[in-house]
């Protein structure tokens, strides 16, 4: 019983601490500023072709996984939750993307192969 | 030795019900997964335009879900009469809900999109949203003990433990159902 | 009289349990005691696995003798057998129910439902299971899950034969054998209910584990055992629900005519309207659960033996925290794995190589229990009780029937290696013998806290070597009917050339199963003559460390008389140096092993760390100890 | 637990089956007793020692330690048996291109195991050997070791990853084939039903038609469809013939269920699924009189049958495969049938006079596209 692991037991304490008004606004300030990056993608950067619509969609993926981990960190409070439960909401995220990913490629892989009348 | 008797704790068995909303979601999860692949093999999706009765339904079911959570409002309050009333309200919409699905099946039957035929997708839409209402109808029991609860004048502590293991999953059985209908909206 | 007098006086944690007069009917029938579930299980499992070793003794006689007529057959199987010779369809129904009832039957709700019955409240200090009615409405639904099962062996179609993993089109297209028809329906309403039992467990298990744990039960002072089980219900949680909802489109394509899983499907001439699905996709949700349950199989049987193997060695078992590791590594893998039994359906083969990476990864957590498995035997004072040498089976068929796997989780080997006997070889390894090994081993060991009397250690002798030595006859060399492309699921070999020359092994395996089978009426006539005949057990007769030994022998509702004892240390402190007894109880507090505590034990509490080093300090003797 | 049809046996002579049924049961029933006797007698023996206050009658910690001893070098002994005997009555080498790096993949992959499998079986019964229950010892108290725990969590990972890799490179080069334009494989498509294959060369032009279920009838049995060009030349073949040392690609079909397209000799294996076309390429290199001889048996033949269960004929599913020589593939494929008759030409509304010969330029537009499908195909 080497390595102690406290981790199921503490962390209690900090669980409502954060999450003040400036951070609330500072969260906000930063899923707006990335907002208003896509807008500009999509208005501008895309139709006068700086970027292509290939490279746009991945961009787009990105930020919104960004996005998302912010209003899930903050806004529902997994920041501050405790460990166990932060891990197991990643892994089931991270499972999640890994099966759609799996499920398109098998799909895809289906479509050329069935004989579709 | 004293009597530690009616130290009736609730957490374990409010977290029974937690449990059962993850495996439901795991089922429902298996469910769109098919569809996924389904409709990627394909290169579509069920290709219908859903029939009005589900909005409809949906907007009834979102009712019930505020209804109820002003019930239990109202039960931390401790007004049991108008917790009832509250209730029973939420058990008339859940019915409409039903009702309306039944609408919406009649009417995808009339366009031609029955639920046996060649395209698995639309089969989908009846045995998901079926297997929704089979969780509909769980739910109403669970409101129906919660109301019994409520006029057998249990110890506040049941009323209150039934009332949220109700909220519990009829919140759930309302999201899910949203998510399925944007699930289905958005794979066409 | 004693359990009367304390049962009068015992008090209950739980509310829903007013009344207390117990009949006849709430005592043995509808119990919501979780012992007695836990024995209702036990025995329905063990009727159930004496069934399907039954079934495994019919058709390999066939294997055996293929043209070869045994008019006894004919007796009690009637048409199946016209002649005394099994028929073609019917060896393929005695397959599938076999596999089905060994695998969900007696391995998932015979070894969980067992011993997360039995042990999660003992061990963790609990009343009883988080809600005793859906422990009670899981036992009967598994039992009448069994009762549906063997009514289909009544019925003129005969039972399911399309094999345990049931794929499409073969079980929905009733005219493709006649298993598909009502059979094929009983097999599925089945399923259904043995799903709901195995949830209705797994949740109240979880819940259990979480929520009730005793004073000081941390999770990091929990047996491996309950590790385990908490492990694998999680597992079932989360799998189970996705083989529900692929059973729910395969209802719909059998008795409505959709086409979840039919495209293009013609019988002889005869074409079917169906278009559109896959049968691709039954075997993703058959798999997705079908894995998981191959685990849901083995880590009870691992928790099991983790704890036999430490008690009998009077070691604590090696590195606790890395088992545990390991078994949350299995578990996590488990669900991203499935595709390795479809690198040959016409999966995508890119598919085929992701699932071939993660598959082989699980090696390595097996890899770390095997290891300190073998760690915790070395300089350990072994003492060879029945459960003792089960649990050493246990490793030594897990390691056998694990590194074929690796041949198998190997995709460009699993060309050549799917659906042929070598698969049969790895999987009864690997799961016909370990897992069994593992329960029987948690039966022997757990016998006297279930029922109060000891079994009767040389039958158990005698049951360990026979099964041993004929599991590994009856296996082993199926591997390589399997590497010299043998299929499986075949009638009779007979008709290929190249299989004559394994007749003479399959003779001689099939008289290695006999010998099995036989060797089991030895722990049959043990298990229900001690039931009732054996020696009244002691309240520790191993002398454990963990709760449900401090639990009185007598059963009584609410498992202790007075308080629920405290936890203060981990399960394993056995043969510690310092102490004079070689075994610790988790209920002793440090302050009474003064000589023997080591400064980790305290996990950085200064307090405690400072009055051990004055205690010390007084007492220079201990210094000598290690 | 079958009472259900017992009725229907009225003709064997049920008083011999009886007795011998009741002969097996009393000699069971005399083992037991023996063994009971036994019991008693070790029961006994020991009693008296107690009663004579000497140790205990027989030490069973030591029994059973020896017996483990014993296992493990008999048992292994029995390994090395089974690998020599068994393992020589296996497939002989691989008879294709890929099958020769599974062969490959697979020695290594044996030989790791075997290591890894003697040596953690001479520990584990050895330990049990050695440190049976003695009551002058005490156990060592030693819950855990952070290096080692930290090293064989590393080797077998290590281990394991050379395994991945060695087995990911085999399968790409067996599934990702880069088709070269100018060595195009033969097709050959395969479908499978209860309980028979049917195989169909794809005639002059190298290419096997299209297929629609719809069409089936007694007489299209295959459901071939004959409005497409490249059907009509499709022929009939009752084994399926191969040239030497040319990348035969194989198009797997099912009618009914899965079944499994299985060719041990050149490991070769994939499942026929109902309503899906899959494709398996591999390339023969040993013909059939080559592999006579090295078996040293004149009776040898490649089979190619069904692997996944499908109904009661599931056991009985097989053909021939020979592999011969270009010459001789020539010879043979010229003698073959097209699966279009005068019936079919009447169905199909096809004039029953032969249809005229393509010309060249067609054919090999033809080809091209062929190619175009298998590369989209094998991408992905
Ligand atoms: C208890 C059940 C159980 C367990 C634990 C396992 C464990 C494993 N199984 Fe098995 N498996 C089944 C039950 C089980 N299996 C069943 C029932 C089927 C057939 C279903 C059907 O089709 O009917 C099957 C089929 C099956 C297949 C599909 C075969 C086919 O149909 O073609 C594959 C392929 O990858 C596979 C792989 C593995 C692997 C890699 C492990 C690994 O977890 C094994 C890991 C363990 C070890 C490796 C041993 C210990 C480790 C060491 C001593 C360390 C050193 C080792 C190395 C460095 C190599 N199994
Ligand atoms: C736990 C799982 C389990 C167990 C124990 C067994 C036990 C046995 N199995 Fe089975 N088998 C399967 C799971 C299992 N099997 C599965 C899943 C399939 C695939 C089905 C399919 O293809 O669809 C299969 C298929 C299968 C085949 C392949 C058939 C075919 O493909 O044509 C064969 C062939 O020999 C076989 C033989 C045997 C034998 C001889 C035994 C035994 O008789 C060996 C001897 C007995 C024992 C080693 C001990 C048994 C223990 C007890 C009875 C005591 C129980 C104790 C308690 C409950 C406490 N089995
Ligand atoms: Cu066809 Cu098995
Ligand atoms: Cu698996």
């Amino acid at each position: 019983m080497s390595e102690h692991t406290h981790t199921t037991e503490e962390h209690g304490h900090d669980d409502h601490a954060g999450l003040s008004k400036g951070k609330i606004w500072k969260v906000f300030g930063i899923l707006l500023l990335i907002t208003v990056i896509e807008f500009i993608i999509a208005l501008v950067l895309i139709p006068k072709g700086y970027m292509t619509q290939h490279i746009g969609n991945y961009v787009y993926i990105v930020l919104t996984l960004l996005k998302a981990f912010y209003i899930v960190a903050y806004f529902m409070h997994l920041k501050y939750e405790k460990l166990g439960l932060q891990l197991a909401l990643t892994v089931s995220f991270i499972f999640i993307i890994y099966f759609i990913v799996l499920m398109l490629t098998e799909g895809g892989f289906l479509n050329i192969h069935m004989m579709n009348h | 030795m004293e009597k530690i008797q009616d130290t009736f704790d609730p957490k374990p068995r409010k977290f029974i019900v937690w449990l059962f909303v993850v495996s439901s979601s795991i089922m429902f999860g298996g469910f769109t997964s098919y569809y996924l692949v389904f409709a990627a093999s394909k290169g579509k999706g069920h290709g219908l335009v859903l029939p009005d009765a589900f909005i409809y339904s949906s907007l009834v079911i979102i009712a019930s879900s505020i209804t109820l959570f002003l019930a239990a409002k109202a039960l931390r309050k401790l007004n049991f009469s108008l917790q009832r009333n509250l209730l029973w309200v939420t058990v008339i919409l859940a019915i409409a809900f039903g009702v309306m699905q039944f609408n919406a099946w009649g009417s995808m039957v009339r366009t031609g999109a029955t639920l046996v035929g060649n395209n698995a997708a639309i089969s989908f839409i009846y045995v998901v949203s079926g297997m929704h209402l089979l969780h509909i109808i769980a739910g109403v029991g669970l409101i129906i003990n919660a109301l019994a609860g409520s006029y057998k004048s249990l110890p506040v502590a049941k009323v209150q433990y039934r009332m949220q293991i109700a909220s519990i999953f009829w919140h759930f059985i309302d999201i899910l159902w949203i998510y399925l209908y944007v699930f289905l909206l958005l794979n066409r | 009289m004693s359990t009367i007098a304390l049962h009068d006086e015992h008090n209950h944690d739980h509310a829903d349990h007013g009344h207390h007069k117990e009949t006849l009917i709430s005592k043995y029938i509808f119990s919501m005691d979780h012992k007695m579930i836990a024995k209702q299980f036990l025995i329905t499992g063990i009727i159930m696995a004496v069934i399907a070793m039954g079934l495994s003794i019919l058709f390999r006689i066939q294997l055996a003798w293929p043209d070869q007529n045994f008019p006894f057959l004919e007796t009690f199987l009637g048409k199946w057998a016209e002649g005394g010779r099994i028929k073609p369809d019917f060896y393929l129904a005695l397959v599938t129910i076999h596999g089905t009832i060994m695998v969900f039957f007696v391995l998932t709700a015979g070894l969980s439902g067992t011993f997360s019955n039995l042990l999660i409240p003992l061990q963790i200090g609990a009343r009883d299971m988080a809600s005793p009615f859906l422990n009670m409405l899981s036992y009967w639904f598994f039992f009448m899950a069994c009762v549906i099962m063997m009514s289909s062996f009544f019925i003129q179609t005969g039972p399911a034969s399309g094999g345990w993993t049931v794929y499409p089109p073969l079980s929905v297209v009733a005219k493709a054998m006649p298993g598909s028809g009502l059979g094929m329906t009983l097999w599925l309403v089945s399923m259904v209910l043995f799903v709901a039992s195995s949830l209705m467990g797994g949740i109240n298990y979880v819940s259990t584990v979480l929520n009730m744990r005793t004073k000081g039960m941390d999770l990091w002072k929990m047996p491996l055992t309950i590790w385990a089980f908490f492990l694998t219900a999680i597992l079932g949680i989360l799998s189970f629900p996705v083989l529900v909802a692929g059973v729910v489109l395969m209802v719909f394509d059998r008795s409505f005519g959709t086409s979840f899983y039919l495209s293009d499907i013609v019988m002889g001439t005869d074409i079917l309207p169906n278009e559109g699905g896959s049968p691709i996709l039954w075997q993703h949700l058959f798999w997705f659960l079908g894995h998981p349950e191959v685990y849901i199989v083995i880590m009870p049987a691992l928790g099991i033996s983790s704890e036999v193997i430490s008690v009998n060695s009077r070691k604590p078992i090696f590195g606790y925290h890395a088992m545990v590791y390991s078994l949350i590594g299995i578990t996590v893998l488990s669900f991203i794995v499935w595709g390795h039994h479809m690198f040959v359906t016409g999966m995508n083969p890119l598919l085929g190589g992701v699932f071939m990476i993660t598959t082989l990864i699980i090696a390595v957590p097996s890899a770390v229990k095997t290891f300190n498995y073998l760690a915790t035997l070395w300089r350990g004072n072994i003492r060879f009780t029945p459960a003792m040498l089960f649990a050493i089976g246990l490793v030594s068929f897990f390691i056998s029937g694990g590194l074929t796997g690796i041949f198998l989780g190997n995709a460009s080997l699993d060309i050549n290696l799917h659906d042929t006997y070598f698969v049969v070889a790895h999987f009864h390894l690997v799961m016909g013998s370990a897992a069994i090994f593992g329960m029987l081993a948690g039966v022997y060991h757990w016998f006297p806290k279930m029922f109060g009397r000891m079994m009767n250690a040389k039958l158990g002798y005698l049951h360990f070597w026979l099964t041993f030595i004929a599991a590994y006859l009856v296996f082993f060399p199926l591997h390589f009917l399997g590497l010299d492309g043998v299929p499986r699921r075949y009638y009779a070999f007979t008709e290929f050339e190249f299989m004559k020359k394994w007749l003479t092994v399959n003779v001689f395996v099939t008289w290695a199963a006999i010998m099995a089978a036989l060797a089991q009426v030895a722990f049959l006539f043990n298990f229900f003559y001690s039931i009732f005949k054996g020696k009244v057990s002691p309240q520790n007769p191993w002398e454990a460390n963990t709760l449900e030994w401090t639990a009185p022998v007598e059963h009584l509702h609410g498992n202790w008389p007075g308080e629920i004892p405290t936890v203060y240390r981990w399960p394993y402190d056995y043969s510690k140096p310092g102490h004079d007894a070689d075994f610790i109880p988790q209920t002793v507090p440090f302050s009474q092993t003064m000589s023997s505590n080591l400064p980790h034990d305290f996990e950085g509490n200064e307090e405690a760390e400072k009055i051990q080093q004055d205690w010390e300090l007084a007492n220079p003797v201990a210094e000598n100890k290690g | 637990q079958d009472a259900a049809g017992a009725a229907a046996a009225p003709k064997v002579d049920m008083g011999e089956v009886y007795k011998s049924v009741i002969f097996y049961i009393l000699v069971f029933l005399a083992v037991c007793l023996f063994i009971a006797i036994i019991g008693k007698a070790i029961k006994v023996y020991e009693l008296s020692r107690e009663a004579q206050g000497k140790p205990v009658g027989i030490n069973w910690n030591r029994v059973h330690a020896s017996l483990f001893a014993l296992f493990l070098v008999i048992g292994l002994y029995g390994v090395y048996w089974e690998y020599t005997v068994h393992g020589s009555m296996l497939l002989p080498d691989a008879a294709s291109e890929h099958g020769k790096k599974i062969d490959k993949m697979f020695n290594l992959t044996l030989i790791i195991t075997t290591i890894v499998f003697v040596v953690t079986h001479i520990l584990l019964f050895g330990f049990s050997y050695i440190y049976k229950y003695s009551a002058k010892r005490k156990a060592y108290y030693y819950p855990h070791n952070n290096t080692i725990e930290k090293i064989w969590t590393i080797i077998p990972a290590l281990v394991l990853t050379v395994l991945v890799l060695m087995g990911f490179l085999t399968w790409r080069s067996i599934f990702f084939k880069v088709e070269d334009p100018n060595h195009k494989p033969l097709q050959i498509e395969v479908t499978s039903e209860q309980f028979k294959w049917s195989i169909r060369y794809p005639g002059a032009d190298g290419i096997v038609g299209n297929k629609n279920y719809k069409l089936t009838t007694a007489t299209n049995p295959l459901g071939i469809d004959f409005k497409d060009i490249n059907s009509r030349d499709d022929e009939m073949a009752d084994e399926m013939v191969i040239p030497v040392g040319k990348p035969v690609k194989l198009i797997l079909t099912s009618k009914d269920v899965i079944h499994s397209f299985y060719m041990p000799h050149f490991r070769v294996q994939l499942n026929t699924v109902p309503g899906m076309r899959v494709f398996f390429e591999f390339t023969p290199t040993k013909t059939t009189a080559e592999m006579q001889q090295e078996t040293n048996d004149p009776n040898f033949k490649y089979l190619f049958f069904c692997a996944k269960i499908c109904g009661s004929g599931h056991y009985n599913m097989q053909k021939v495969v020979r592999v011969v020589s270009e010459a001789e593939y020539k010879t043979w494929i010229a003698e073959q049938k097209t699966y279009l008759n005068d019936d079919l030409r009447k169905q199909f509304n096809l004039p029953v006079a032969p249809a005229a010969v393509k010309s060249v330029a067609d054919s090999a537009a033809k080809d091209s596209a062929a190619v175009k499908t298998n590369q989209m195909a094998l991408n992905k």
